[in-house]
C-alpha cells in the first residue's frame, strides 16, 4: 500500500534535512500539505475520493514544476471517523512544522480541529462540508471553505426546480433521522417557496418523511411517500441508503408516480450502481461535472488524470473539489511566495481563478465558498452502454444563493 | 395498516435470515460472533460476483446463494480451525475479540477485493414487482424474503430437533465432556454447527443481496439487529430467534405508525423492555 | 431446644413436586444426618434450608425466627454454614485471604468492622483468626498458595476454614466425603468431631459455641460414626425420623434400601 | 517443616524479584509520561493524554469486569455522561469550578450506573447485561444526536480548557502541557483511589464474588450490593475519565456513546491482561503505539489492526501484563537455579 514513490520522496526528504544546512535547502524542499480525511469506516468511500483529487491536483501541479518552482508533496493523515483521530492527525502535522492543511468528509471531525488553527498558524481548506456551523458560529480566520453550504446549493436547488417546473405545486421531502439533513431539506424548501412567492404562487411543501440512518428497508417509508399525493419528490438520503431506496421503491413504480424526481447530492452514485435500472429521470446537485464544464482545462486535465488513475470516466464531486483546494493553496502560495498564513490569508480571500469546479471565489467576511453551482438530471437509457445517461446539466452562479454571513455567531 | 406489518415483516424476516447462523454458532460454543455480518456481507459480495447485475431466475439466485454459503461455511471452518479451537480453554470474551479481529481482516479484505464503491443487483425477473393481496399492494420480493425467512426457520428447527445430526450437535452443545463419553466425536460436531453458522450467514447474504445496497457498511446494518434479535428470543434458540424477529417486526411497525419522528428508536427501547420483563429471553436461553 | 424447624415444606419443579410437606426439627448442638436414595430430594430440602431456592408452601425457621423467604447472605449472618458436595472455595484468592474475606464478611454483617477505613490488609485480629483456622485444618504451610493450586482434600478443608469463620450456630454439609478414599474419610470425620468441640478442649469451636450439625451424606459408616439422629428420605417424604439405633432397626428404611445389597450391608454394618 | 521450607524458599530469593522489577517499570513509565511535554511534539502529547485518559477509564471497566465479573458493552455512554457534562459546564461559563465539574461528571456517570445496575442487576447477568448497556448507550447516542441544544451530531465543540481556581491561586490548565500535567495528576488520584479499593476488603469480596457468586453469598457477602457498588464506581470513573477529556479534545460528539469508545476498554483489557490492574493501562497505551506506528499506511487500517490483534490474542493469552510476569517469573527463577 505504501507506494514506492511516496517512500521514496519521504526518504529523500528525511536524508536532506539531516545532511545539508537550512539555507541550501531553501529552493528544492518542497512544500508540505496536510490530508486529514476519512480512510476507514462508513465514510471511507468519500474519504478516497478527497485523497484522490488532492493526489491529483500535486500530480498535476508537480508536472507543471511546481509552485515558483517547489514541488508539493501531500501528506496524506486518516482521521479515522473521528474528532480525536482529526484532532492526533493534525496536532501531529502541526507539530511537525507542516502549516498548510486540506481537512474533509464529516463536520464534526473539522469542527475539532477548527480552535487549533490560530494558535499553530496555519492555513486551511476545508473540503465539501455543507455544515453552516463552519462558516458562522466556529468561524475562524484561518480557514477556508471549499464546500457548498446548504442554503447556498440547496436554497439555489429549490429556486431552480421552481422556477423550472412552476406546474409543480405539491412537494413530498424524504430524509434519513440526521439533523444535519434537515438544514437540507429545510434550504431547499425556503429556496423553494421563495421563488413560487415571487411568481405569486403557492407550493405546498409536505413535513419530510424521516427514514432510519443505515437502515435495511425503507419499503414502509416509500409507500408513504407514494401515497402523499405529491408530484415532486425531493429525496435527501445519502450513500447505500439512497442507492436502496430507490432499489427497494422499483417495485412501487415510483418514478411513474412522480412527475420530478429530485435528489439531493448523490448525482451519478446512484446511476452507477443501478446501471440499466436506473429510474427514467432524475435531478441532482454536483460538486463538480466534468462534463459540462466547458473551456474549462483545469477540468479536462483532471478528468483525463482521474480516468488514467481509476479508470471512470464519472468521477465523483468530491475529486473535484479536493482538487480546487490544493490548487487555491498553490495558487496563493504562486502569488505571495510564502506559505505563512498571514500573508496566504489575504491573499486567498482576494483571488479569483478557474478551478475544476469552475470559478474559485471566497466571501471575504466569513470565507464561504462563492463559486459556481451544478445540477444536473440522467436517467434511463435504451442507447447508452451504460444503461443510463446524463440529459442536461445547469449551471448558475451560487453567490446569489449564499446566506449572510456572520461569522463567528450562529445564523439566525 | 397490513401494509405496514407487511413490510416490517419483511424486515424482520431479513433479521432473522442473518439472526440464525448467528443463534447456532452461539448454541454451541458460547459466543457472540462480531465476524458475522462481515461474513454476511461476504456472501453479498461472491453472490454478485457469481451472477452479475442480475440473476437470470429466481432459481439462479437460491442457487448462486448457496454456493456463496457454501464457500463462506468452508472459510468459517478455517476460521475455526485456526482461531477459535485455540481459544477454547480460555476466558470467553478472548473469543469475542478474537471474531472482532476476523471482522476487522474480513472487511478489510472485502475492501480490497471490490473496493468501496457501491453495487446494486436487481431481484431475478418477476420479484421484481408486486402483487395485490387482500386490496393491500405488496413487492413481491417481500413475500420472497418473508418465505425464504421461514423457509430456513424449518430446516434449521427441523434439524436440530428432529434429525440425527441435530441431536448429536445438540448433545455436544449440552455436555462435550459426555458426548465424548459416548463415543461421539466432538470437534466433529463443533466443526458442523461453527460450518453451518458461517454457511448461513453467506447464505443470507445471497437471499438479501437484491434487497439491499452493496457497499463496505452492509454487515453492520444487520449485525446490531441480528443482536438484539437473538437475545430477545433467548440466546442459541432458534424458535426463539424467530419469535423475536416477528415482535421485532411488530415493534418496527408500531414505531412507523405511531412514531415517525423517530424511525428505529422503538426498537432499542423495545429490547430493554423485554430483556427487564424476560431476563434470560422470551424462550429462555438454550445450548441449541 | 430446636434450632431449625421445618414446617410442611413442599416445593416443586413445574409440575413434578420434589418435596411433600417434610416436618423436621433440630436440635441444637446435635449432628443430624439426611439419608436416601438418589432423587429422594435431599439436596432440595438443604437448598431449601440454606435459600438457594425456595420452597412453595411451608416455613423455615431458625432459631424461632421465620427465614422461609429469606436470601441466603441474610441465613448466613444470622448463623448458618454451608459446604457443598464438590468444595467451592474462591480461586482468584489465596488460602489465607479465603479465610480473611470470610471473616471480613462476618464482621461486616455484624457492624464490627475493626481495620482502619483506608488499611488494605486485614487487621491483625482478622489475621490471627484467619491463620488459626487454617492451622485447624492444618493447612497453615499452604496459607500463602492460590487456591486454585490446592488439591481436592486441600480445598475440602479450606472451605470448612472458609465456613468456620462465619461462627455458624449450624454448619451444613452436603456429602462432606463425597469422591474421597476411606483414609480421607476418616480425617474428615476426625475434622466434623474437631468442629464440634470447643477450642479449650483442642477442638475448633469459639468458646461459647454450641455448634449444629446437618448433613447429607452417603457413606453410611461415617454417618453412624457421627449423627445423633437421622432422617430418611425417599421420593420426597420423611419416611423415618429417629436416633441412630432407631433408625438402623425401622423396617420401613429397610424396605426402602432392599435391593441395594450395598446400603442394605450397610444399614447392618 | 514449613519452617525449613520458608528457610530454603528465602535462600532461592533471587535478588532480583518480579515486584521489584515491575515496580521500578512502573516508575519510569510515571517518569516518562510526566517528562513527555519536553519529549514530544503536541501531536504525539495530544495522543498520550488521550491515551492516559482512556487508560483510566479502562481501568474502571475492568475493576467492573475482572473483579465483579460484569461485563458492560455500555461504558461509553457513561463516559459521554461525564464529557457531555463537562462540555456543557464549561460552555455556559463555569470553567473556574472545573474540579467540581470533574466531581459533577463523575457524580453523573455513578448516578446513572446505580440507575442502570438497581433495574439491571436484580433481572440480568452475563451476555444478557452486555447487551442491555450495549442497547442503552445506543439509546443515548440516539438521544443525544437529536438533542439540538447539546448540538445534535456535529456534538458541542469549542470548549475552552480552564482556569482552574483554588481559592488563593489560580492554575492555568489552558496550555497543552499543563492541562497534560493535570490529567497526570488525575488519573494518578483515580489510579490510587481504584488500586486501594480492588486491594483492600473491597477487592477481595468482589474476587470473591466474581468467582462463584453462590458461594460469596454463603460467606455473607450481599452479592448483588456488591456488584452494585462496583458498577457505580465503574461509572465514576468512566464519568469523571469523560470530564477531564471534554477539555483536553475541546469537543464532544454522540459517537462516545457508540459501540467503539465502548468495545475500547474490552480491547485494552484483553490486550493488556485480564485480571491485571495495570493491564488495561498497558492495553491502551500498545494499542496507541500500534496505530501511531501505523498511521502513515492509510486505507488499510483494518487489515493491520485485526491481523495484530488476532496474533497478540493466539499467541498471549494471559495478555502482555501476564505474559510479561510469566516470562520475569522464568527468567528469575533460571538465574535462582544457576
Amino acid at each position: 500500500m505504501l507506494d514506492r514513490r511516496h517512500f521514496m520522496l519521504g526518504t529523500t526528504a528525511v536524508l536532506g534535512t539531516a545532511a545539508a544546512p537550512k539555507f541550501l535547502r531553501a529552493q528544492s524542499e518542497p512544500i508540505r500539505i496536510g490530508l486529514i480525511t476519512t480512510l476507514s469506516g462508513p465514510g471511507q468511500i468519500y474519504g478516497q475520493y478527497i485523497q484522490d483529487g488532492c493526489e491529483l491536483a500535486v500530480d498535476l501541479i508537480n508536472a507543471r514544476g511546481g509552485v515558483n518552482g517547489q514541488p508539493i508533496e501531500l501528506i496524506v493523515r486518516d482521521d479515522r471517523n473521528s474528532p480525536d483521530g482529526a484532532l492526533v492527525a493534525f496536532r501531529e502535522l502541526a507539530g511537525d512544522g507542516v502549516k498548510l492543511f486540506a481537512q474533509g468528509t464529516f463536520t464534526a471531525n473539522v469542527l475539532a480541529t477548527l480552535p487549533l488553527l490560530e494558535q499553530n498558524d496555519v492555513t486551511m481548506m476545508v473540503v465539501g462540508t455543507s455544515s453552516l456551523a463552519i462558516t458562522h458560529q466556529n468561524y475562524t480566520r484561518n480557514m477556508f471553505r471549499l464546500g457548498y453550504s446548504s442554503p447556498m446549493c440547496f436554497g439555489g436547488y429549490g429556486h431552480l426546480m421552481a422556477e423550472r417546473f412552476p406546474e409543480i405545486s405539491n412537494w413530498a421531502m424524504v430524509r434519513s433521522d440526521v439533523q444535519s439533513l434537515k438544514d437540507i431539506t429545510d434550504a431547499f424548501e425556503a429556496g423553494m417557496r421563495a421563488k413560487a412567492a415571487a411568481d405569486g404562487r403557492e407550493v405546498n411543501m409536505q413535513e419530510p418523511i424521516l427514514v432510519p440512518y443505515n437502515g435495511a428497508d425503507f419499503r414502509n417509508q416509500i409507500s408513504q411517500v407514494t401515497n402523499s399525493g405529491a408530484e415532486g419528490l425531493f429525496n435527501c438520503l445519502q450513500g447505500a441508503d439512497a442507492i436502496t431506496y430507490y432499489k427497494q421503491a422499483r417495485s412501487f413504480q415510483m418514478d411513474k408516480q412522480f412527475k420530478l424526481m429530485c435528489d439531493s447530492a448523490n448525482e451519478l452514485t446512484v446511476a452507477k450502481a443501478l446501471g440499466n435500472k436506473m429510474l427514467d429521470s432524475l435531478w441532482s446537485w454536483t460538486g463538480w461535472y466534468p462534463q459540462a464544464a466547458e473551456n474549462n482545462p483545469t477540468s479536462d486535465a483532471l478528468l483525463a488524470a482521474y480516468i488514467e488513475k481509476r479508470d471512470d470516466p464519472y468521477p465523483n464531486w468530491f475529486v473535484g473539489v479536493a482538487h480546487d483546494c490544493i490548487a487555491t493553496l498553490a495558487e496563493a502560495i504562486g502569488s505571495t511566495g510564502s506559505t505563512a498564513a498571514a500573508d496566504l490569508i489575504p491573499a486567498i480571500e482576494a483571488q479569483s481563478f478557474q478551478g475544476a469546479t469552475g470559478t474559485v471565489a471566497f466571501r471575504t467576511e466569513d470565507h464561504s465558498f462563492a463559486g459556481d453551482l451544478t445540477y444536473i438530471r440522467f436517467g434511463k437509457s435504451e442507447s447508452s452502454e451504460t444503461g443510463w445517461e446524463v440529459f442536461e446539466s445547469v449551471q448558475m452562479a451560487g453567490v446569489d444563493f449564499l446566506e449572510p454571513a456572520t461569522p463567528g455567531r450562529e445564523l439566525q | 395498516m397490513l401494509f405496514t406489518f407487511i413490510n416490517s415483516l419483511t424486515l424482520g424476516m431479513a433479521v432473522f435470515l442473518v439472526a440464525a447462523g448467528l443463534t447456532l454458532i452461539f448454541g454451541i460454543m458460547r459466543i457472540l460472533n462480531f465476524a458475522h455480518g462481515a461474513f454476511f456481507m461476504l456472501g453479498a459480495y461472491l453472490t454478485s460476483t457469481l451472477i452479475g447485475d442480475m440473476p437470470g431466475s429466481i432459481w439462479v439466485l437460491i442457487g448462486a446463494s448457496m454456493l456463496s454459503g457454501l464457500v463462506v461455511g468452508v472459510l468459517g471452518l478455517v476460521v475455526q480451525h485456526f482461531v477459535l479451537s485455540k481459544l477454547e480453554d480460555v476466558d470467553e470474551h478472548f473469543m469475542l475479540i478474537a471474531t472482532y479481529a476476523v471482522m476487522l481482516l474480513c472487511v478489510g479484505a472485502i475492501k480490497m477485493t471490490w473496493g468501496l464503491e457501491f453495487h446494486s443487483v436487481d431481484p431475478p425477473p418477476g420479484l421484481d414487482l408486486g402483487v395485490v393481496i387482500f386490496g393491500t399492494f405488496v413487492p413481491s420480493f417481500s413475500l420472497f424474503i418473508i418465505g425464504a425467512g421461514v423457509a430456513v426457520f424449518l430446516v434449521l428447527d427441523h434439524v436440530i430437533h428432529c434429525s440425527w445430526s441435530g441431536k448429536l450437535a445438540v448433545a455436544i452443545a449440552r455436555d462435550g465432556w459426555m458426548s465424548n463419553l459416548m463415543g461421539v466425536n466432538g470437534p466433529l460436531g463443533v466443526r458442523m454447527v461453527v460450518g453451518a453458522s458461517f454457511a448461513l450467514a453467506g447464505l443470507a447474504g445471497g437471499l438479501l443481496l437484491p434487497n439491499q445496497t452493496l457497499s463496505p457498511a452492509l454487515g453492520d446494518t444487520f449485525l446490531l439487529m441480528a443482536f438484539i434479535t437473538i437475545v430477545i428470543g433467548g440466546l442459541g434458540n432458534i424458535r426463539g430467534a424467530f419469535i423475536a424477529a416477528i415482535i421485532l417486526a411488530v415493534i418496527d411497525g408500531l414505531n412507523i405508525l405511531f412514531l415517525p419522528g423517530f424511525p428505529g428508536v422503538l426498537i432499542y427501547v423495545g429490547m430493554v423492555t423485554c430483556l427487564l420483563l424476560w431476563p434470560n429471553g422470551i424462550l429462555g436461553e438454550s445450548r441449541l | 431446644m430446636s434450632i431449625i424447624e421445618l414446617d410442611r415444606i413442599t416445593k416443586s419443579y413445574g409440575p413434578i413436586e420434589v418435596l411433600h410437606g417434610i416436618d423436621a426439627r433440630v436440635d441444637e448442638g446435635e449432628v443430624f444426618a439426611i439419608i436416601g436414595p438418589n432423587g429422594a430430594g435431599k439436596t432440595t430440602l438443604f437448598k431449601v434450608m440454606t435459600g438457594e431456592s425456595l420452597a412453595n408452601a411451608g416455613t423455615v425457621r431458625f432459631d424461632g425466627q421465620d427465614v422461609t423467604r429469606m436470601p441466603p447472605h441474610l441465613r448466613i449472618r444470622a448463623g448458618m454454614g454451608r459446604t457443598f458436595q464438590v468444595a467451592r472455595v474462591f480461586n482468584p484468592l489465596t488460602a489465607l485471604d479465603n479465610v480473611v474475606t470470610a471473616i471480613e464478611a462476618r464482621k461486616r454483617a455484624q457492624g464490627r468492622t475493626d481495620h482502619a477505613w483506608w488499611a488494605i490488609r486485614p487487621s491483625a485480629p482478622t489475621r490471627d483468626e484467619a491463620m488459626g483456622l487454617l492451622e485447624g485444618v492444618t493447612l497453615a504451610g499452604k496459607a500463602k498458595m492460590q487456591a486454585a493450586d490446592l488439591s481436592h482434600g486441600d480445598r475440602k478443608r479450606l472451605e470448612l476454614a472458609v465456613t468456620l469463620a462465619g461462627r455458624p450456630r449450624v454448619l451444613m454439609m452436603d456429602e462432606p466425603t463425597a469422591g474421597m478414599s476411606p483414609v480421607d474419610r476418616e480425617q474428615v470425620s476426625h475434622l466434623i468431631r474437631r468442629v464440634m468441640k470447643p477450642e479449650t478442649e483442642g477442638g475448633l469451636s469459639a468458646p461459647g459455641q454450641k455448634l449444629t450439625v446437618i448433613m447429607t451424606e452417603h457413606d453410611m459408616s461415617v454417618i453412624f460414626g457421627l449423627a445423633s439422629r437421622i432422617m430418611v428420605m425417599n421420593q420426597g417424604k420423611r419416611i423415618a425420623l429417629g436416633p441412630v439405633e432407631d433408625i438402623r432397626n425401622d423396617p420401613h428404611v429397610r424396605e426402602v434400601y432392599l435391593g441395594k445389597e450395598d446400603q442394605h450391608e450397610e444399614l447392618d454394618a | 517443616m514449613s519452617s525449613s521450607l520458608a528457610e530454603r524458599d528465602s535462600r532461592r530469593k533471587p535478588a532480583l524479584t518480579r515486584p521489584g522489577i515491575n515496580n521500578t517499570l512502573i516508575a519510569l513509565a510515571t517518569l516518562t509520561l510526566l517528562a513527555m511535554p519536553f519529549l514530544t511534539n503536541s501531536g504525539l502529547l495530544y495522543l498520550v493524554g488521550t491515551t492516559l485518559v482512556l487508560g483510566v477509564y479502562s481501568v474502571g471497566w475492568n475493576l467492573l469486569f475482572s473483579w465483579a465479573g460484569l461485563a458492560s458493552f455500555g461504558s461509553g455512554g457513561l463516559f459521554a455522561i461525564g464529557a457531555y457534562v463537562s462540555a456543557a459546564a464549561i460552555r455556559a461559563g463555569y470553567d473556574q469550578f472545573f474540579l467540581l465539574i470533574v466531581l459533577a461528571g463523575a457524580g453523573a456517570g455513578a448516578l446513572v450506573a446505580m440507575l442502570v445496575g438497581l433495574v439491571a442487576l436484580r433481572r440480568t447477568t452475563g451476555i444478557f447485561f452486555a447487551i442491555l448497556t450495549l442497547s442503552l448507550s445506543e439509546l443515548l447516542r440516539h438521544t443525544l444526536m437529536h438533542t439540538r441544544s447539546l448540538g445534535s451530531e456535529d456534538g458541542l465543540s469549542n470548549i475552552t480548557r480552564p482556569v482552574l481556581s483554588l481559592g488563593v491561586v489560580e492554575i492555568d490548565l489552558t496550555s497543552g502541557p499543563t492541562y497534560y500535567w493535570f490529567i497526570c495528576v488525575s488519573a494518578a488520584v483515580i489510579l490510587g483511589l481504584c488500586w486501594w479499593l480492588t486491594h483492600g476488603p473491597f477487592g477481595r469480596r468482589l474476587l470473591a464474588v466474581r468467582h462463584d457468586i453462590e458461594r460469596a453469598g454463603f460467606i455473607g457477602i450481599d452479592v448483588h450490593r456488591s456488584r452494585l457498588a462496583a458498577l457505580v464506581i465503574s461509572g465514576a470513573v468512566a464519568g469523571c475519565a469523560g470530564a477531564i477529556y471534554a477539555p483536553w479534545a475541546q469537543i464532544v460528539t454522540p459517537e462516545l456513546s457508540g459501540m467503539v469508545r465502548s468495545t475500547q476498554p474490552i480491547l485494552f483489557t484483553l490486550l493488556g491482561g485480564l485480571q491485571s490492574f495495570w493491564g488495561p493501562m498497558i492495553g491502551a497505551f500498545v494499542f496507541m503505539v500500534i496505530e501511531y506506528a501505523t498511521r502513515t499506511l492509510v486505507g488499510i487500517q483494518e487489515i493491520i489492526t485485526g491481523a495484530i490483534l488476532l496474533a497478540v490474542i493466539l499467541a498471549f493469552r494471559a495478555g502482555i501484563a501476564g505474559s510479561w510476569n510469566a516470562l520475569i517469573d522464568r527468567l528469575t527463577e533460571r538465574r535462582a537455579d544457576k
